[in-house]
């Protein structure tokens, strides 16, 4: 219990400074890795949530290959396009900190007031086994839509880049 | 001893979801950038799978991780997407302001 | 609040383990910069080094004390925090990677679930270090390298995951010692009889992942001057290589773990030569992962490096569809087996 | 189709490490040069020097100026008196740019006397440039350093010859190879 909520401590306090950081760094890289920091983080958290596949999946989707393709795209622009990336406060109204401030309120009132005695914690392992069932039995309308959807991309990706070609070979 | 308890509870999931789906919202809002824009759509993402996966968590249901493990999929497809069209209009207008960007088609040529 | 016995003892036989693995495998790496030089030399018709100590056994040491006290330079239009931390991150995923592999039945530092997952998650890391390398020297070729970095990285992920989709349905689990212990049950007492079409998969991304030849674009000599390394001096570089070389490592043991029955010896082979179960296990793994790292150094000394476009259509349009084949081939095995 | 199927067995692949391995297994061809030395051929082409002769002690040479004309990149050069009464020549200077020599031996093929030769030596550098443009001295010296080599009395050269022209036609100091004596 004690160690599980050190290491908690630990991680909020990590992503409170990283979350700082990508917000004020006027470098896009800088910022960039801040928010990779936070996705890894993000990986770590999963493993105290009893998810650690999706653990895995979170370091190998996200910060293995969706960040190194944004990563990628960020080398295609020129240097200044990446520099000086001023915080704009024109567009901010008053009413906006509204939110910011009711989530405040509820963090804080609930570490008042505590949380209720009969609370506990439960262990519930997350077995890959029960998961391919349900994904396979119950959801497989969600799966075929999922790979219909992912093909889009793919289906884009050929079509911009043939009319691509078109136009520098004519 | 009461502090501790709560920081072993999910408490912590819910606060660090928060923090992240803020700060896309915070990025998105203020630096006017389209990639930047990108990836801050990407942080309120994830922040809202952490929320998820904590809710999931809590209720003892192992729907709410699988939700996440579908949802991941379609991200990264939806991701490429959005960079192809952030390369797209920087080739087009030599500028990655969202300020600039105001016509749906192209303009008619009057 | 005081710390219980048991978990003193427990942290201190785990720094324990990770003492010997990391002596170990560092030793490992540096005696293969020395093994690849002499091999290439042999089969180029050279001797290679011969001036260190005898047989030119001391290069490696006399290697690290030049890297140790040459100067240390940092161009100025680097991103200095970015450039000094680039090889760290190489060198670190690299190491963390040996943390999951179990080197005998009963020995490995720690015993995930996902060992497998686990090192794809840490090899798609550690290419951040090269790329940011690449970005952050401020050099058009140490970038050239990097893009190229990225852009392999990200093809070759899939088919490496994919060829060890196969592995991981065949043995039903993550834990890289049930992988091997269902290879020592099943029929052909290694995965690579039935799966042969991943193995090669799964061997032409293991040269592509660690950026070694005939797939090491990123650091192109011919073309980019040394790619990523080039702004990189003295002993920045040498942790390059380091992490190059156990990161060669990982893929070596990962190979032989998955494909070739790790430790144990197919039942086969048992019952032809008896006398041969005498060999302790550990010996065995350690004899695979040798003839891998000189597979991987005799490919070097052998092939010519690919072209670019070479290489995206190599990944998309050969292994790809190998590696789903091989996949579909297993399930139509383990759908036999089961019924 | 036949070609598809190399593809399919990596024939040209297996066939490349085959040929590495190959080549993995035999002695290599490596000298390692302080150590031990490559055995030279008469033919060798080294340092340059003019023969001394033991009866005179001093350079063969009759300054016919045929090596000044012969050599391609001009590196020789010879200055001379002639003597009124018999109309002989003698040599006063003979300077070689080592630095421009292309050791093709052409100059020592066209000697009449066997004057100037290239020696199997060929260990010799320099620190500055005036070190390799040897002078009538340096090349004597460079033949006494290279003789010492050779204990034997006479040392003959078949290669410090002219090549396909008959024997009859050749100057009689050059017939049947050079030979050269060593002093007593």
């Amino acid at each position: 219990m004690i160690e599980r909520a050190i290491a908690l401590l630990i991680l909020t306090g990590l992503f409170f400074i990283f979350t700082l950081l990508a917000f004020f760094f006027r470098h896009l890289v800088y910022q960039f890795l801040c928010i990779l920091v936070l996705m890894v983080l993000q990986g770590v958290l999963y493993l105290y949530l009893n998810a650690e596949f999706l653990g895995a999946i979170q370091v190998i989707v996200y910060a293995g290959a969706v960040l190194i393709m944004f990563l990628f795209t960020l080398f295609l622009f020129p240097e200044e396009e990446l520099k000086h990336l001023k915080i704009d406060l024109k567009n901010l109204k008053y009413s906006s900190f509204l939110p910011v401030a009711l989530f405040i309120f509820l963090l804080l009132s609930v570490l008042v007031k505590g949380i209720p005695e009969s609370y506990q914690p439960r262990n519930i392992y997350f077995d890959l086994k029960e998961i391919s069932n349900l994904l396979f039995n119950e959801y497989w309308l969600a799966i075929f839509l999922l790979a219909f959807i992912l093909s889009f991309p793919m289906v884009a990706l050929y079509v911009f880049f043939k009319r691509e070609e078109k136009s520098g070979s004519s | 001893m009461e502090v501790l308890k709560v920081l072993a509870s999910e408490y912590p999931f819910y606060v660090i979801s928060g923090l992240l789906i803020f700060l896309g919202i915070g990025i998105f809002i203020l630096k006017k950038n389209l990639l930047v824009a990108i990836l801050a759509l990407e942080v309120v993402f994830n922040g809202i799978n952490l929320l998820f996966v904590t809710a999931s968590h809590y209720l003892g249901d192992p729907k709410g991780k699988m939700i996440v493990l579908l949802t991941l999929a379609v991200a990264a497809g939806s991701f490429a997407i959005g960079l192809i069209l952030v390369v797209n209009y920087y080739r087009l207008k030599r500028s990655l302001s969202m300020e600039e960007l105001k016509l749906l088609g192209e303009k008619d040529e009057e | 609040m005081a710390l219980s016995e048991g978990l003193f003892w427990a942290i201190f036989v785990t720094l324990l383990k990770i003492a010997v693995v990391l002596g170990i495998v560092l030793l490992h790496a540096a005696y293969t910069v020395y093994a690849e030089r002499k091999i290439i030399g042999r089969m180029q018709a050279r001797l290679g080094p011969m001036e260190v100590g005898p047989y030119g056994l001391l290069q490696p040491i006399a290697d690290l004390v030049k890297l140790l006290f040459k100067e240390d330079i940092i161009p100025q239009e680097a991103h200095k925090v970015i450039f000094q931390m680039a090889p760290l991150l190489v060198l670190v995923f690299a190491i963390t990677n040996l943390s999951v592999i179990p080197f005998h039945p009963s020995f490995s530092i720690a015993d995930v679930n996902l060992g497998v997952l686990v090192i794809l998650a840490f090899a798609g890391l550690g290419t951040y270090g090269i790329i940011l390398a690449g970005y952050s020297s401020g050099s058009k070729y140490s970038l050239l390298g990097g893009l190229r970095s990225a852009a392999q990285i990200l093809s070759y992920e899939i088919p490496l995951g994919l060829s060890l989709a196969g592995v991981i349905l065949y043995a039903e689990s993550f834990r890289l010692q049930d992988i091997v212990a269902s290879q020592a049950n099943s029929l052909f007492g290694m995965n690579v009889i039935p799966q042969i079409l991943g193995f090669i998969v799964f061997l032409i991304c293991a040269f592509a992942e660690t950026n070694r030849a005939p797939f090491d674009l990123p650091e192109a000599e011919s073309e980019l001057v040394a790619g990523y390394i080039t702004e990189y001096s003295g002993f920045r570089m040498g942790i390059f290589f380091l992490g190059e070389y156990i990161s060669m490592y990982v893929m070596a043991l990962l190979i032989s773990l998955c494909y070739f029955g790790g430790w144990t010896l197919p039942i086969w082979l048992t019952t032809l030569l008896p006398f041969i179960k005498v060999i302790p296990p550990t010996l065995i793994l350690i004899l695979k992962v040798y003839f891998f790292i000189f597979l991987f150094i005799w490919v070097r000394a052998t092939f010519p490096r690919y072209r670019f476009d070479q290489l995206m259509s190599i990944s998309w349009k050969v292994l790809i569809p190998l590696a789903l084949l091989n996949f579909l081939w297993i399930a139509f095995l383990k759908w036999r087996m089961l019924t | 189709m036949r070609k598809d199927l190399k593809y399919l067995i990596f024939k040209d692949l297996i066939g490349g490490l085959l040929i590495t391995l190959k080549t993995f297994f035999r002695k290599p061809v490596t000298v390692q040069y302080p150590r031990e030395k490559v055995t030279l051929f008469p033919s060798f082409r080294g340092r340059h020097a003019l023969v001394r002769d033991p009866e005179t002690g001093e350079a063969r040479c009759v300054a016919c100026l045929k090596c000044v004309q012969v050599c391609p990149s001009r590196c020789i050069e010879v200055k001379f008196e002639v003597d009124q009464e018999t109309g002989a020549r003698k040599m006063l200077a003979y300077n070689l740019e080592a630095l421009r020599c292309i050791y093709c031996g052409y100059c020592e093929e066209v000697c009449p006397v066997g004057a100037i030769v290239l020696t199997e030596w060929f260990e010799y550098s320099s620190r500055d440039r005036s070190g390799l443009i040897f002078n009538k001295e340096r090349l004597l010296k460079n033949w006494d350093e290279f003789v010492e080599r050779f204990p034997e009395k006479v040392y003959t050269n078949k290669f410090w010859n002219l090549k396909g022209v008959p024997e009859v036609l050749k100057p009689a100091p050059k017939r049947e190879g050079i030979m050269v004596k060593v002093r007593e």
